[in-house]
């Protein structure tokens, strides 16, 4: 066990959410969970990415009143990673919602395990 | 020189144009042109061996290994045997053959047959023995099935593969020999330069023995004579006489071959291979006795009196010494013509009463008296009563026994001798006292007269006169023989 | 910089803008202008490389004004323009082959949307192969899963939605965790771009720091890749998807956008983590076993398969189990051997693919094996090319799976410990593969009775056998003229790092 | 040279579906032209080879596609281009009876050519690329009656070949990676300091190819599918399963202990013993298998496997001259067999009796065939005088001279299973001419003994077996000097 | 008095066997040599039917969850064995999270000089005062364009999934009959409060939504979260209003469009500016002075572009859910 554990706090909250995210994703039934559990991981990821980026005492990087020198702004890259990943995560997100309307409009349940079973006896 | 071949090629020949002949020539014409061809082939052996001097190399099979023929005195002596057994037996079954069909076939392969036993007695190096003795299965198992019976066909089978495992026995000896000796061409004394006592030569031990197995097997060694007892009754009883007086004895040529022109006296004197060779050999004589003594069919009996009989050769020929290698050669011929005899009568008998048990044949002597005299003057000479051939063979192996120094078994070997001679009296008296005194109510009303006919009685009566004169000239032989003999070991 | 440098950019800006146009065209027009954006790539990749041949060390392309570590950068070498042909080359035989049956699968008013999916596939796949910058890496994977889960559920039968799902899912998995794995690799370095993040890895590696975080952030960016690929354990998507989409779409996911995957991975552990210090790492043995464990259950899942095109995907399982074998191995001709298989997997497999459509067409559509019995002799020209395939795949020679199969076991000679283990399992594999190929060879040409089923010649479907030749030739091209094809690899390879 | 000679029986075979023969005797005479055309091509090329070798096509690195003639190639072509223009003629007179002819003749004379490429193969890569061509090329003709056995005997065929190629190319590699060069060159390839200490391995390798390539030689535990392909039409089963595809086998497993591995690397090692007990065990197996077996060519079948492992017993004994025995009994086992199955097939196309109990008294009937059934299974049983004996006296020559003990045991077997060739051979010949007493030949009255195209062929054989068997020392001579590395 | 056996065990006895061995009857080739004919190898095509049909039906037993104890031991056992799994990676991330360099502390690897110059020169090279804005459009301009991308994906794979169009023969496509055709049956019917308030937000919503696009480079926010918000907006307005309001200016035809030009301005702006830096061009976009609405060179008009595509897309995906279509 490294020393910073409880220094990086915000890091093990993101880790810890990513693998909540990541269980559900993994072992809940039902679909719209399922995407919940998406959004917790992506969430919990760009958390980690935006506690990266935090420098005590500084401002965000948008220059004021001219100031340009490094040491007034905290590090822009994370902020900037989070802001591109969080559009991936939208797009992921509403592409697996429709895929969820078309399945329940289809087989009136959002258990997979189950449209499997409806699928086989289906046969085609 | 090319003497040698024609008493081989002539009666094969012979016996190939009458299977190839298509259409049915009729039994007369048959049997005539039969007998012509039995002539001229004995005539063609006795001019081979007043002719030919030296050896004759047919053709080379592999680069050491030539087809040679070459006549020495113990080929003498086998071919004159096969000359007139095969003579007396063909003329018999001129008669014997009526009431079986297929006489055509049967006379063709007995022509192949001779001339193939006379390959083997001019046989001058192993690999041509070994193809003629292949041969020879080959041309004579037709003789045996020829009845073609299912047990005929069977025991014809069981014949065959029998010798035919003996055969291979042989070859994998052979194998072995040809990469140790420089030629495998019979010379008197051995080929084998190999001490017994090193590595290689306890190896060669066990392959002698194993090649005496295998040529065993053709004169019915002990664990290997099944095949004697089944296919005698199937066969006809001149195929049968034939057989169990030559063919069996193709073996006994072979054991003489290998052990004294192959390997050598020397070489397995004293070994284990000898001590294993005289048990077997008094085994089966014992056995073989017992057997037939209690052996109701005719021919089985004589199957198996031939089985104990073929050991006292074998007998003679592994005590090694001058005695018992000349008794053991008297014993061939006195054998070879009792036994041919034997079988004859025994056909003569089936062929006019159709009876084959031996209980069966009360007051047989009423009805057949001449071929009943000969049987009984035959088997006396079997038993060993002096004036006949028998005594003297046995005597000369007794002899040869009790001098050979063979341990313990110069008084087992004479011990068995004179039991099995017993026993010999027990399974072929009863028949002659049986057929002359058949007890008081027989009534001899009934029966009349039946003698076969002539053709059969001549060569029983020949056989009977040669069996006897055997016995009364043997030095006939053996001075031709000594001198030979003492080169051998 | 002469204007050849532009090649690449100009690749990859015209395939994402070929997407945006045809969103405003018709079917037909877009079909047009997918044909069109996908042969000038192919040309331009040509072109590229042979011109990287003979200059014989690849150049770095800035994406904007401003140098490496600050802008996007591309970096261009022998293997990536190879890569791209070839990618090309498949993606238009894939499409040329299937189009087809593309009218009675995917409605009238949705196909231009279609081909929208299938060009900024091309676009995401150029850029994974010439992109140097990781999280540029991660936005085009992300292209790459959306526009192939679109490619999958195309059809909207019902399956292929259920298959669709699926997919996502697992690659949702992978790229959360690709991602995670590199935020800590970004924290560690500081860097995004491949070449800055290896040398401080070189740097930390000596000085012995963070070494655990670097290990788990190197394990997770794998595991995410391999759940993407679709490696043996992660496997359980791959079969539905493949089994049910349409049939140029499963040819192109199948060869292109698994091998896409990969590549990526082959650029971390060159570029990213460097070669030795990856091999170092244990994740090779686990990648092996991987493999090898792909490799068999894989062919054993495909014999006990029923329908023939989830046969074909079960066995793209055990391909990529190769890939991985050669991975594991370790060492420099291990890593060629894959890279060749990669090619030679890419060709076979879409080969079959529509090979199989071929057959189901002729036997009333169904996809049981029992109805395909005949098949070969009423389409012939999908017969032979099935048989080729399938004699491919079982590594006869005169084909390039006997190629590949020659590299994985001269690779695996030199591996000490390995050796054993690959060549049994190989010699194993190419005995399984044989058994479910063969049945079905020998099924198609068994003389069915009377079937009521059509028998198509050459006349009715022109373009199909046109393909269906052409890419047995490639396969033959590929098994027969192998040694340049390696060679370039090799270069390829060494100018990487 | 090389070349056209493996090309022009694949053209001419690929041209008889297509070219429009109005009547069947121009298709005949057609491809009769050409096969016999082809083998006097290739004895002209044997009789004076040039040393070149003809390379064909290039793969990677040192591997390619060559053709040389050598030694061994001389006598695998030769025999091979000596008995498939006899074949071929039986084969059209046999085809009368069955249907779509074309497609039998397509692959039946592909595969003349095939055989020769493996013949004249010069590396290791070309043997093994036309040895899966053969596997390839041979099925659709085990498939051709296309009835249900038929299509399970192929399956079963073809994945035991493909599986036994796949353990062969372990052997390939092998070389490739250990050996100076994929070339045949007589003693080996293998250099030591490549080897270094992992000779063990090597040889469980060498084993493994043994094994692999022992699938196509009817090795002990891979052999069930030769007796099954017995299904396919007898051309077929005597020229495949008696002369090409089983010989191709032995010849490939020849050139890979002499020409590849070497046998000073494998003599006296544990892959050797462990190789000859495997064969020794066939050799016996295959007998008494054939001795149960009352299918006439399920029979024959079984003997060409035991008869096999009599070349490869050969082969195993590492010397030259168990080389010498096993290419003479490569060469005079091929007569032999092809002469007894197409005896049978000439039964089977006369009276279609399949079963041995069913020939009871046709000697009478069909007297050439089956004499020349008796020669040949006289030969088999190895009576001297005729071929077979000639080669069992080299195989045991051998196993004698190599002084190891464990070939004395095979000497042993050889005998055991030619006890056992004669009783399952002669019983059939007992029963066709001695049928017994009470047999009457009412049902097989009209039978007779086929036309000229079938016993020439088989009188040639005869012939041969018996020049063999009398006059065979400058053949074994030959063989000799192929065998130390003359030619 | 011996026990005399029956005849048939006495067969089976070895003396039996022995004797008539001895005496020859015994002939060992009688059984084996001339068996009587083997049974033929015959299987017909329907029993391999029948045998396929066995198959599937154990299949579907083995396969159904209530009756199979294994299955069901099965399924815990997975359960199980994944939440171990999953409990070992949150383990796994925190000991490697206990190892990363501390928060919050200046001198981490993480601010390099990479990040150092993004802040010290990031106002001059690209004219942004929002450094994070410039960087996304400028520096990392290329990850943007792929983001965008994304989207456009996005909203592709949705209108394939939900887009109900008929074919040229007017009748829906079979398989997605059954979505229900026409959202306007549940559409509330004028709701009073609704139109009220979202008749006074909407505007403003809409104005902010401009205000943080326009300002994108200078402060806070940019083309995504500008979008968003007039997405949100137009949303609002749908839902109070209906659709039939919402088709007069916003149709399927507009939307696609819109998308168009934004993306295609978007995709030749930033290859031009691509192209002429990697060939060291001079690129002719002025930087402009710093702080005002125009300056940041291209940064502007991209986040305009940005922010239409991401709102007609918020629209989009709305209206697809609610009533597969425009």
């Amino acid at each position: 066990m490294g020393p910073n554990l409880f220094v990086n706090y915000g890091e093990a909250v993101a880790a810890i959410l990513f693998c909540i995210g990541f269980t559900n994703l993994l072992l809940q039934t039902n679909l719209i969970k399922k995407i919940i559990g998406l959004n917790i991981m992506d969430s919990a990821i760009y958390l980690f990415l935006a506690e990266k980026g935090y420098i005590a005492g500084r401002a965000a990087p948008i220059v004021t009143n001219g100031v340009t020198s490094a040491e007034a702004y905290i590090n822009p890259i994370p902020s900037g990673l989070v802001l591109t990943g969080i559009v991936v995560s939208v797009s992921v997100s509403a592409l697996m919602l429709s895929l969820t309307i078309r399945l329940y409009v289809r087989y009136h349940t959002l258990n997979l395990d189950e449209i499997a079973a409806q699928l086989k006896k289906e046969g085609k | 020189m090319y003497l040698i071949l024609l008493p081989i090629l002539f009666p094969i020949l012979a016996g190939f144009c009458l299977l190839a002949y298509r259409k049915d020539p009729g039994r007369k014409l048959l049997t005539i042109t039969t007998g012509i061809c039995l002539v001229i082939t004995g005539a063609l052996v006795v001019v081979a061996l007043m002719g030919t001097k030296q050896g004759l190399t047919l053709f080379h099979l592999t680069k050491k290994l030539p087809i040679y023929f070459n006549i020495d005195k113990i080929s003498v002596i086998f071919s004159l045997l096969t000359v007139i057994v095969f003579l007396c037996a063909g003329f018999f079954s001129f008669v014997y053959m009526k009431h079986e069909q297929k006489e055509k076939r049967y006379y063709g392969y007995y022509l192949m047959a001779f001339g193939v036993l006379n390959a083997l007695c001019f046989a001058g190096n192993l690999i041509t023995f070994y193809l003629f003795f292949e041969l020879l299965t080959l041309s004579s198992f037709p003789l045996v099935l020829h009845t073609g019976s299912k047990e005929a066909v069977m025991a014809g089978l069981k014949y065959l593969f029998y010798s035919l495992c003996g055969a291979y026995a042989s070859l994998f000896g052979i194998y072995f020999l040809y990469h140790n000796c420089e030629t495998l061409t019979f010379t008197a004394g051995g080929v084998l330069q190999i001490s017994p006592a090193s590595r290689e030569g306890s190896f060669f031990l066990l392959i002698a023995f194993v090649m005496i197995l295998g040529f065993g097997v053709k004169a019915g060694m002990f664990p290997m004579h099944a095949w004697l007892p089944t296919a005698h009754p199937a066969a006809p009883a001149p195929a049968s006489a034939v057989l169990s007086a030559v063919i069996v004895k193709a073996g006994v040529l072979a054991l003489i071959r290998v052990i004294y022109f192959i390997f050598g006296t020397g070489f397995l004197q004293g070994s284990w291979v000898q001590t294993a060779w005289l048990t077997l050999t008094l085994v089966t004589i014992f056995m073989g006795s017992m057997l037939a003594y209690r052996e109701p069919v005719l021919k089985k009996r004589l199957a198996y009196s031939t089985v104990s009989q073929l050991y006292y050769i074998l007998f003679g020929l592994a005590v090694m010494n001058e005695e018992a290698f000349t008794g053991s050669l008297l014993h061939v011929l006195a054998h070879g013509f009792i036994k041919s005899t034997l079988f004859l009568t025994a056909g003569a008998i089936i062929y006019t009463t159709g009876k084959t048990r031996v209980d069966e044949l009360r007051g047989i002597g009423k009805k057949m008296p001449f071929t009943m005299w000969c049987y009984t003057i035959v088997s006396l000479g079997l038993i060993g009563i002096p004036p006949t051939g028998g005594f003297v063979s046995k005597w000369y192996l007794a002899m040869g026994g009790l001098t050979g120094d063979i341990g313990i078994f110069r008084y087992l070997g004479a011990a068995v001798l004179l039991v099995s001679a017993l026993l010999t009296a027990g399974y072929l008296l009863p028949l002659t006292i049986q057929g002359f005194f058949p007890g008081a109510d027989y009534d001899d009303t009934a029966c009349r007269k039946q003698e076969p006919a002539r053709l059969m009685t001549i060569p029983i009566l020949c056989l009977t006169i040669l069996s006897v004169l055997v016995g009364l000239f043997p030095n006939i032989i053996t001075n031709y023989l000594t001198d030979f003999v003492s080169t051998l070991l | 910089m002469d204007f050849i440098c532009n090649f690449p950019f100009f690749s990859i800006l015209l395939s994402l803008f070929s997407g945006t146009i045809c969103s405003i065209l018709p079917g037909k027009a877009a079909k047009i202008v997918n044909r069109v954006v996908i042969i000038t790539v192919g040309i331009l990749s040509g072109i590229l490389l042979v011109y990287l041949l003979d200059s014989g060390e690849s150049f770095v392309y800035w994406m904007g004004h401003f140098p490496a570590p600050w802008g996007n950068e591309i970096r261009a070498g022998v293997l990536e323009a190879g890569m791209a042909l070839f990618f090309c080359i498949i993606m238009y035989l894939s499409m040329a082959g299937g189009a087809h049956k593309l009218f009675d699968e995917v409605e009238e008013s949705k196909h231009n949307l279609y081909y929208i999916l299938i060009n900024l596939l091309l676009s995401s796949l150029l850029a994974l192969v010439y992109t140097n910058d990781m999280f540029t890496a991660y936005v085009f994977v992300e292209i790459n899963t959306i526009s192939a889960c679109g490619l999958i559920m195309i059809r909207q039968v019902g399956r292929t939605i259920e298959a669709a799902v699926r997919y996502m899912i697992m690659s949702l998995l992978g790229s959360g965790l690709l991602l995670f794995g590199l935020c800590i690799m970004y924290d560690l370095t500081g860097h995004l771009l491949m070449s800055n993040i290896k040398e401080s890895v070189s740097l930390l590696i000596q000085n012995g720091e963070y070494q655990i975080p670097l290990i788990v952030s190197i394990a997770l960016m794998c595991v995410g890749l391999c759940i993407k690929s679709a490696l043996f354990p992660f496997h359980a998507w791959l079969p539905d998807a493949y089994g049910y989409s349409t049939v140029s779409s499963a040819a192109i996911l199948s060869s292109l956008v698994s091998k896409g995957y990969i590549f990526l991975l082959i650029k971390i552990i060159y570029r990213v983590i460097g070669f030795d210090i990856f091999n170092s790492t244990r994740i090779i043995d686990v990648l092996f076993v991987f493999g090898l464990m792909g490799m068999i259950f894989g062919s054993l899942s495909a014999i006990k398969e029923g329908d023939i095109r989830r046969m074909i995907a079960f066995s793209s399982v055990a391909q990529i189990g190769y890939i991985y074998m050669g991975f594991g191995m370790g060492t420099q001709a291990g890593m060629v051997a894959s890279v060749f298989h990669i090619l030679s997997h890419a060709a076979t497999k879409s080969l079959l693919f529509i090979a199989a459509i071929g057959l189901t067409e002729v036997s009333g559509g169904s996809r049981k094996f029992i109805d395909l019995t005949g098949a070969g002799y009423r389409n012939k020209w999908a017969g032979v090319a099935f048989t080729a395939g399938s004699l491919s795949m079982v590594g006869v020679p005169l084909f390039s799976g006997f190629i590949s199969k020659l590299l994985f076991a001269q690779a695996a000679v030199q591996v000490e410990g390995k050796m054993l283990a690959a060549l049994i399992v190989l010699g194993i594999s190419t005995v399984l593969n044989a058994i479910y190929f063969m049945k079905t060879v020998i099924r198609i040409y068994t003389a069915a009775g009377d079937t009521p089923y059509p028998c198509i010649t050459f006349k009715d479907m022109k373009v199909h056998a046109v393909v269906l030749i052409l890419f047995v030739i490639l396969n033959v091209l590929l098994g027969v003229s192998s040694q340049p094809i390696v060679n370039m690899i090799e270069q390829g390879l060494a100018m990487f790092a | 040279m090389i070349i056209c000679v493996i090309l022009i029986p694949l053209l001419a075979g690929i041209l008889v579906p297509l070219l429009p023969f109005r009547k069947r005797c121009h298709k005949e005479i057609f491809l009769e032209g050409a096969v016999i055309l082809n083998s006097i091509l290739v004895w002209y090329l044997l009789l004076h080879h040039s040393e070149s070798t003809f390379l064909l096509a290039h793969f990677t690195g040192d591997l390619n596609i060559s053709f040389r003639v050598d030694g061994m190639s001389m006598v695998f072509a030769g025999l091979v281009s000596g008995l498939w223009p006899l074949a071929t003629l039986y084969a059209f007179e046999y085809m009368t009876k069955e249907d779509h002819e074309n497609t039998f003749f397509l692959f039946y004379t592909i595969t003349y050519g095939v055989t020769l490429g493996i013949a004249f193969a010069a590396n290791l890569l070309t043997m093994y690329f036309f040895y899966e061509l053969l596997t390839l090329v041979t099925v659709p003709l085990v498939m051709h009656t296309l009835t249900r056995e038929a299509i399970l005997a192929s399956r079963k065929y073809l994945y035991y070949s493909l599986g036994g190629a796949a353990f062969a190319f372990i052997g390939l590699i092998m070389i490739i990676v250990y050996g100076t060069t994929t070339d045949f060159i007589l003693g080996g390839v293998l250099d030591p300091l490549k080897i270094g200490d992992r000779t063990n391995v090597l040889l469980l390798i060498y084993v493994m190819a043994f094994m692999g390539f022992g699938v196509k030689a009817a090795v002990c535990p891979f052999n069930s599918w030769l007796p099954q392909a017995g299904v396919a039409p007898t051309p077929v089963t005597a020229l495949l399963h008696a002369v090409a595809v089983v010989k191709s086998g032995a010849f490939a497993i020849i050139r890979l202990t002499y020409y590849s591995f070497g046998t000073d690397f494998l003599q006296g090692t544990w892959a050797q013993t462990t190789v000859m007990i495997v064969v020794m065990f066939t050799i016996v197996y295959g007998c008494s298998r054939a001795l149960k077996e009352t299918h006439i060519k399920r029979r024959l079948a079984y003997s060409t496997i035991s008869n096999l492992s009599y070349i490869l017993f050969g082969a195993v004994i590492m010397t030259p001259l168990g080389l010498t025995g096993a290419i003479t009994h490569l060469a005079f086992h091929a007569v032999m067999k092809i002469s007894s199955f197409f005896c049978a097939g000439a039964i089977m196309h006369q009276t279609d009796k399949r079963y041995v109990h069913e020939l009871n008294g046709m000697g009478y009937k069909m007297p050439w065939v089956f004499g020349i059934f008796t020669i040949s299974s006289l030969a088999l049983m190895g009576v001297p005088g005729l071929a077979g004996f000639i080669s069992k006296w080299n195989l045991a020559g051998a196993a004698v001279d190599s002084k190891n003990p464990l070939a004395y045991a095979g000497i042993a077997c050889l005998l055991i299973s030619a006890l056992l060739t004669a009783i399952y051979m002669l019983s059939i010949v007992v029963r066709a001419f001695f049928p017994g007493r009470d047999f009457d030949d009412g049902p097989i009255q009209n039978v007779h003994d086929p036309n000229w195209k079938m016993l020439l062929p088989l009188m040639v054989f005869t012939v041969f077996i018996i020049l063999f068997g009398v006059h065979s020392q400058p053949i074994v001579d030959f063989f000799y000097d192929v065998a130390t590395g003359v030619y | 008095m011996s026990k005399k056996k029956s005849t048939e065990n006495y067969q089976k006895t070895f003396a039996f066997h022995f004797f008539s061995w001895l005496h020859g009857e015994k002939d060992p080739y009688l059984g084996n040599v001339e068996m009587q004919p083997q049974k033929e190898y015959e299987t017909d095509p329907e029993m391999v039917l029948r045998h396929e049909k066995e198959h599937d039906a154990i299949m579907d037993k083995v396969y159904d969850t209530q009756h199979n104890v294994q299955l069901r031991l099965f399924h815990s056992l997975y359960e199980i064995t994944s939440i171990l799994f999953c409990l070992f990676l949150m383990a796994l991330l925190l000991v490697t999270i206990s190892y990363l360099p501390a928060t919050g502390v200046a001198e981490k690897p993480v601010n390099n000089e990479v990040a150092a110059r993004y802040i010290e020169n990031g106002l001059e090279e690209t004219g942004a005062i929002n450094i994070v804005a410039g960087m996304i459009l400028d520096y990392r301009a290329f990850d943007t364009l792929g983001e965008s991308h994304v989207l456009f994906v996005a909203t592709i794979t949705v209108l394939i999934l939900l887009r109900l169009d008929k074919n040229k023969k007017g009748e829906i496509n079979p398989l997605t009959k059954d979505m229900n055709p026409n959202d306007r049956i549940y559409e509330p019917k004028n709701d009073a409060i609704l139109r009220l308030v979202a008749s006074f937000l909407v505007p403003i919503i809409i104005i902010f939504g401009i205000y943080i696009i326009l300002n994108g480079h200078l402060g806070p926010g940019g083309g995504f979260s500008g979008g968003a918000v007039i997405g949100a907006g137009l949303i609002l307005y749908l839902n109070a209003f209906g659709f039939e309001k919402t088709e007069r200016f916003f149709t399927e035809k507009t939307y696609k469009w819109i998308c168009f030009f934004s993306l295609s301005f978007y995709c030749l702006a930033k290859s031009y500016s691509f192209f002429t830096g990697a060939n060291h061009l001079h690129s002719i976009i002025p930087n402009g002075t710093p702080g005002a609405i125009l300056s940041g060179g291209l940064i502007l008009p991209l986040n305009i572009a940005v922010g239409l595509v991401v709102a007609c897309t918020m629209y989009a995906f709305y209206a697809m859910f609610r009533k597969g279509g425009f």
